[in-house]
């Protein structure tokens, strides 16, 4: 059994699986490839769809057009050297990513940071939450053809980032999460610009909340669209927004225990019992205020001391396994990591959630029209990093 | 057409014609790109908009063309090249003929057709068939659905705005453009001239209804589908490059100038100011005094861009519809609202 | 926090919980439960029988373990080529070839390795199972968990490991013609052999003596402070 | 939350619109004209690494850190005049070559922490963009050019510890 006549079969019977449904439909199928290079596909995904007129009658996402190879990478990189690398995978929250890393390498460490340090992790992962999530919700606007909340989006994430990159000195890739605690403390006076900044965010919400959710046309094309049932969203293992739109109450922020802040903070998971287009777009756009709310709370909850435990320099990760997760703007993203007290991890298995999160376009792009394929790749929101790692 | 002091053969007056017609068609399209989608648009959104190419970047479009022209001029292998070439031609074809009988002023105009308006609104369906036959002989499926969007598009929406157009017909008693203007400048409100009789008071709905159909008629968001960058990669002008691409362009602003245009007259009062304030009347064009043929342009690319200003306006703040609630809005709203308003029109006109 | 208080759960769940589960699943698939490790308070791993992979996913989702989070494969071969920062003057020292597999043990060099959480009880856990070394064929997930489909195509392209049962193992990243497993450790990682080392450049010694270079290295050993 | 006469969506999503419109006209916009006026980055912007050569001891720490192997160096040994006078004259590693290759560098600074010398910085400086690729690899003079902006190290919030 070689490989490639099995794949040869394998495609030979999908093609005959689309060729016996056209005989039951009696027309001829017209196949539209979206992508890889197509506006609606935030860089290089590509979606095969078979269509009848303008409705999707099969449709299968093609990914790996980005495919960096990260888990092989990982595996020639000391810990140090993995933060940064898996900072790229979601570039629009890239502190997010570094986070669950450095937990799993404390975890087999079995160190902690200093409490200081957890609550400025905290602060930055959220305000990469609110990076990531407010050019979500302006780009919502560009995919149905409105074209100005993605330049208020742009305005509005600028304040976020020259936040991150006043504290981290990277605006995209902060590369700031050390094993044991953080790089540096943060500059004198960002607190107080950082809680200026929320508020403006908090104001951007509602700005966004009034040109785009508010808008009837907005909620015509949204409401009832790519509609995906808990069982299913759980099945496909979607998680995040997508995740509790679909009615499922999970945030792994709440519903683990890990050495972050998030409990310091009085904040709401919000879910939707709908599971539609509209039902992501709107949990999303309650967490960025929540986040906003989180940070708010937390800057006034920095406790003093160091922001650094105490590590070799040399960093040695004792052999052992862990798994840590985190609920990043995109959904859960973990790492596996296996060590086997190197100076680099023996194995990393990256669990991205766009990964998962796009598995579920061939079930929910069936029968929907074309311009419904573009909302509900919006609303199921990924990011081309985040599938091909 | 304008009496001139001295006598011009009929070939300077055949160029002057052309020149004038190139002038009202391509000088509001290039305002308003500059004003409203260059300006407005930044403006809308937080930014300053081109300010590079002389001052303000009141020059960009002409860069913009520049560039354009350099462009090779590209037809896809499978294309069927010919009608390929001539689509951006006829949609461009379709404007032109448009504005032969928009009057600028009581004399001022290209030709005076008795049944002005209804031969704009058959020309003006003509640009479909350039989009149609873009979307077809560009071998590109993309390209496909959107003209064929646009054609389901652009018929459903040619109704309504005929519909909206009979309102004021009925109302003015002509189907000369020139006369529905004197009719609005020389009409009066319940005895009150001061105004004169502009129809967007009486025929509010018509006018509403034949703004969204205008919007629609020029695909412009919330009904711009055929376009659609995010789903079809700008539809039937996928292929296009180059001065064709420019051509589409050009073809887009010019006719949003042009259903302006008309609109202004239709439900603006066109060139006129209320005949009141001087003593004009209506009945007799001679009495209009011959400045009028100089400031009727000016006061109607006023009135033109107002429009325009709405329209864009709308494009920039909405996102867009799909292809089935178009259609739905199309034929279960528009047309029977439209139809009503014709009904209430005409009993109202035969009772005062 | 204050998250509703129905939803909340009352205390987070301990070893108790995750002894229980390992002992319904032994209830439910007897002994091809061959290992279990439980980090007490954190997580759970369990290793089963080849044969009875699908079977574990059907018992475990019975179980209330609902939610798909991931599936991969660990190679447990040390990669023969070490990181490319070797020197290529020096004595190439011979790789280490033993295959030591982590928790929960094992016998074969691959192994598949999914994870599945229950969202009622927050609780995750880890399945392993060996994937025999002459025919690496499993039974697939893919109709147990929807979401499996791609997490083992994606392990097929780069494990080579089969699926009985997978309605399309097409590769998903890399070119149909490809040949070979990318993130088998056999598998050399290109860009760390077309270009050396710039690290192992070394200072050049004086002419005449190069003894007493002590203070060149400083740093490159220095241990844990 | 108290009851509010509803406005159609869309009127209020052309209100905002005319609203940032009329912010812009009134404030100005929030952008920038890049090359007539440049924002200053943060002080502790990674936009370039600078070098110190005074303190490089060629020790190779940096090069052997760089996860994407982007620093080239070489040395060699020289003797340089004894500390004390009378002292034994001490043999100290000469840079020859110092060079980082900015198409490959991923910006995460390994290098400039494992530094135990203090030789390298970070400087915010982000104008140094080239036509070709490889002219963005930038020997120890161009590197040390750069040291003129690096900033003083930013003040710590309230509340850091040692």
């Amino acid at each position: 059994m070689t490989l490639t006549d099995r794949q040869q079969l394998s495609y030979i019977a999908s093609q005959a699986a689309d060729a016996r449904l056209n005989v039951e439909l009696e027309t001829e199928g017209m196949t539209l490839n979206i992508g890889p290079q197509h506006p609606a596909t935030h860089g290089t995904l590509r979606i095969i769809c078979r269509l009848d007129g303008e409705q999707v009658i099969w449709a299968e996402p093609s990914a790996g057009y980005m495919h960096r190879g990260y888990e092989k990478l990982t595996e020639v990189r000391t810990f140090p050297q993995v933060t940064t690398l898996v900072n790229r995978i979601d570039w629009l929250g890239s502190f997010a990513n570094e986070v669950p890393f450095i937990l799993a390498a404390e975890k087999l460490m079995e160190i902690e940071a200093p409490p200081r340090a957890q609550v400025i992790r905290t602060i930055l992962f959220e305000l990469s939450r609110i990076a990531n999530v407010s050019l979500f919700l302006g780009d919502l606007g560009v995919q149905m053809g409105a074209v100005t909340p993605v330049f208020l989006a742009f305005r509005d994430r600028e304040y976020v980032l020259n936040l991150i990159e006043s504290a981290t000195g990277g605006r995209f890739h902060p590369n700031f999460d050390r094993i044991g605690g953080l790089k540096d403390d943060l500059p004198k006076g960002w607190i107080d610009e950082a809680r200026q900044s929320v508020k403006k965010l908090m104001q951007f919400c509602d700005t966004i909340e009034d040109l785009l959710f508010g808008n009837e046309i907005f909620q015509s094309r949204m409401r009832g669209i790519g509609v995906i049932p808990a069982e299913v969203a759980k099945d496909y293992g979607l998680s995040g927004p997508n995740l509790r739109a679909s009615g499922v109450d999970w945030d792994l922020r709440r519903d683990q225990e890990l050495p972050m802040a998030w409990d310091k903070a009085d904040w709401k998971v919000w879910t939707h019992p709908d599971g539609d287009s509209w039902a992501r777009c709107w949990i999303r756009l309650q967490e960025t205020r929540e986040s906003c709310k989180i940070v708010e709370q937390l800057l006034d909850q920095i406790p003093a001391g160091p922001v650094m435990t105490k590590v070799p320099r040399i960093i040695k990760v004792p052999a052992g396994e862990a798994w840590v997760s985190t609920e990043n703007p995109l959904g859960e993203m973990g790492y596996y990591v296996v060590s086997k007290g190197d100076l680099g991890p023996f194995r990393v298995k990256i669990r991205s959630a766009s990964f998962n999160n796009i598995s579920v376009v061939p079930w929910v792009l069936k029968g929907v029209y074309v311009p419904d394929v573009i909302t509900i790749l919006a609303s199921l929101y990924f990011i081309l990093g985040d599938i091909d790692r | 057409m304008v009496q001139f002091a001295i006598e011009i053969p009929y070939w300077g007056q055949s160029l002057l014609r052309v020149v004038g017609g190139l002038v009202a068609v391509l000088l509001p399209a290039g305002g308003i790109v500059y004003l409203f989608l260059f300006k407005m648009m930044s403006f809308m959104q937080s930014r300053l908009g081109p300010m590079e190419a002389g001052p303000y970047g009141s020059l960009q479009l002409v860069a913009e063309v520049g560039k354009w022209m350099q462009k090779e001029d590209l037809a896809p292998e499978r294309a069927d090249v010919p009608i390929y070439k001539i689509a951006p031609l006829i949609v461009l074809l379709s404007t032109f003929l448009l504005i032969v009988v928009v009057p600028f002023g009581p004399d001022a105009y290209f030709t005076d057709f008795e049944t002005g308006i209804f031969y704009a609104m058959a020309v003006g369906s003509v640009s479909v068939l350039g989009i149609l036959i873009a979307g077809w002989s560009s071998a590109n499926k993309y390209s496909l659905l959107g003209g064929l969007r646009a054609a389901g598009q652009l018929i459903a929406y040619e109704l309504p705005m005929v519909l909206a157009t009979l309102g004021v017909v009925i109302q003015a008693g002509s189907m000369n453009l020139n006369q529905i203007v004197v009719a609005q400048n020389d009409g009066e409100i319940f005895g009150f001239g001061g105004l004169g009789n502009p129809f967007i008071i009486t025929q509010f709905v018509g006018f509403l209804i034949f703004m969204i159909a205008v919007q629609a008629e020029l695909t412009q968001v919330p009904f711009d589908m055929p376009i659609a960058e995010s789903e079809l990669v700008s539809g039937y002008m996928t292929e296009y490059s180059g001065f064709r691409f420019l051509i589409f362009f050009i073809a887009e602003f010019a006719t949003a100038g042009v259903f302006a245009f008309i609109a202004s007259i239709l439900f603006l009062g066109g060139w006129g100011i209320p005949f009141d304030w001087f003593g004009w009347d209506g009945a007799d064009l001679g009495t209009v005094d011959n400045w009028m043929n100089v400031a009727g342009p000016i006061i109607m690319a006023t009135k033109m861009f107002i429009l325009v200003a709405i329209i864009m306006w709308v494009r920039f703040s909405y996102p867009r519809f799909r292809e089935d609630q178009l259609q739905t809005f199309a034929w279960k709203f528009l047309i029977p609202l439209s139809l009503a308003n014709i009904a209430a029109t005409a009993i109202l006109k035969v009772s005062f | 926090m204050t998250a509703e208080a129905d939803d909340a759960p009352a205390a987070l769940p301990g070893d108790g919980l995750r002894e229980g589960i390992v002992d319904d699943l032994r209830a439910r698939i007897g002994d091809s439960l061959v290992d279990s490790h439980i980090a007490p308070n954190d997580d759970l791993w369990v290793r089963v029988a080849t044969a009875s992979w699908r079977e574990t996913g059907e018992a475990l989702k019975a179980a209330g373990f609902t939610y798909f989070c991931f599936l991969s494969a660990i190679d447990w071969m040390p990669s023969p080529y070490g990181k490319g920062e070797d020197d290529p003057d020096a004595e190439p020292v011979e790789p280490d070839t033993e295959i030591k597999q982590g928790v929960t043990g094992g016998e074969t060099r691959l192994q598949l390795l999914a994870r599945l959480t229950d969202l009622d009880r927050h609780v995750g856990v880890t399945i392993k199972a060996d994937v025999p070394d002459d025919a690496a064929v499993m039974d697939s997930w893919s109709t147990l968990y929807a979401g499996a489909n791609w997490h083992e195509r994606e392990c097929h392209e780069m494990f080579g490991i089969g699926f009985n049962g997978h309605p399309d193992l097409r590769n998903m990243y890399l070119p149909t013609d490809f040949e070979g497993y990318p993130l088998r450790k056999d598998f050399p990682l290109l860009a760390r052999m077309v270009k050396p080392w710039p690290g192992i450049v070394d200072v050049e010694p004086m002419p005449a003596d190069d003894e007493d270079d002590a203070d060149a290295d400083a740093g490159t050993d220095g241990d844990a402070t | 939350m108290p009851k509010k006469p509803k406005i159609p969506g869309l009127l209020k999503g052309l209100g905002v619109t005319f609203g940032t419109f009329v912010d812009t006209v009134t404030d100005g916009a929030q952008t920038v004209q890049y090359p007539h006026e440049k924002e200053t980055p943060p002080i502790r912007a990674r936009g370039v690494i600078a070098l110190h050569e005074g303190n490089c001891t060629a020790c190779m720490l940096c090069s052997r850190s760089c996860p994407d192997w982007c620093i080239y160096i070489e040395g060699h040994k020289q003797l340089a005049p004894p500390r004390r006078a009378g002292g034994k004259p001490r043999q100290v590693n000469h840079l020859d070559r110092f060079d980082i290759d900015y198409a490959l560098c991923m910006y995460c600074g390994i290098c400039v922490e494992v530094c135990p010398f203090d030789a390298l910085f970070w400087s915010p400086e982000y104008e140094y963009s080239e036509p070709k690729i490889a002219d963005l690899l930038h020997d120890k003079d161009k590197l040390g050019e750069w040291m003129e902006t690096v900033p003083e190290a930013p003040d710590l919030e309230a509340g850091a510890g040692k």
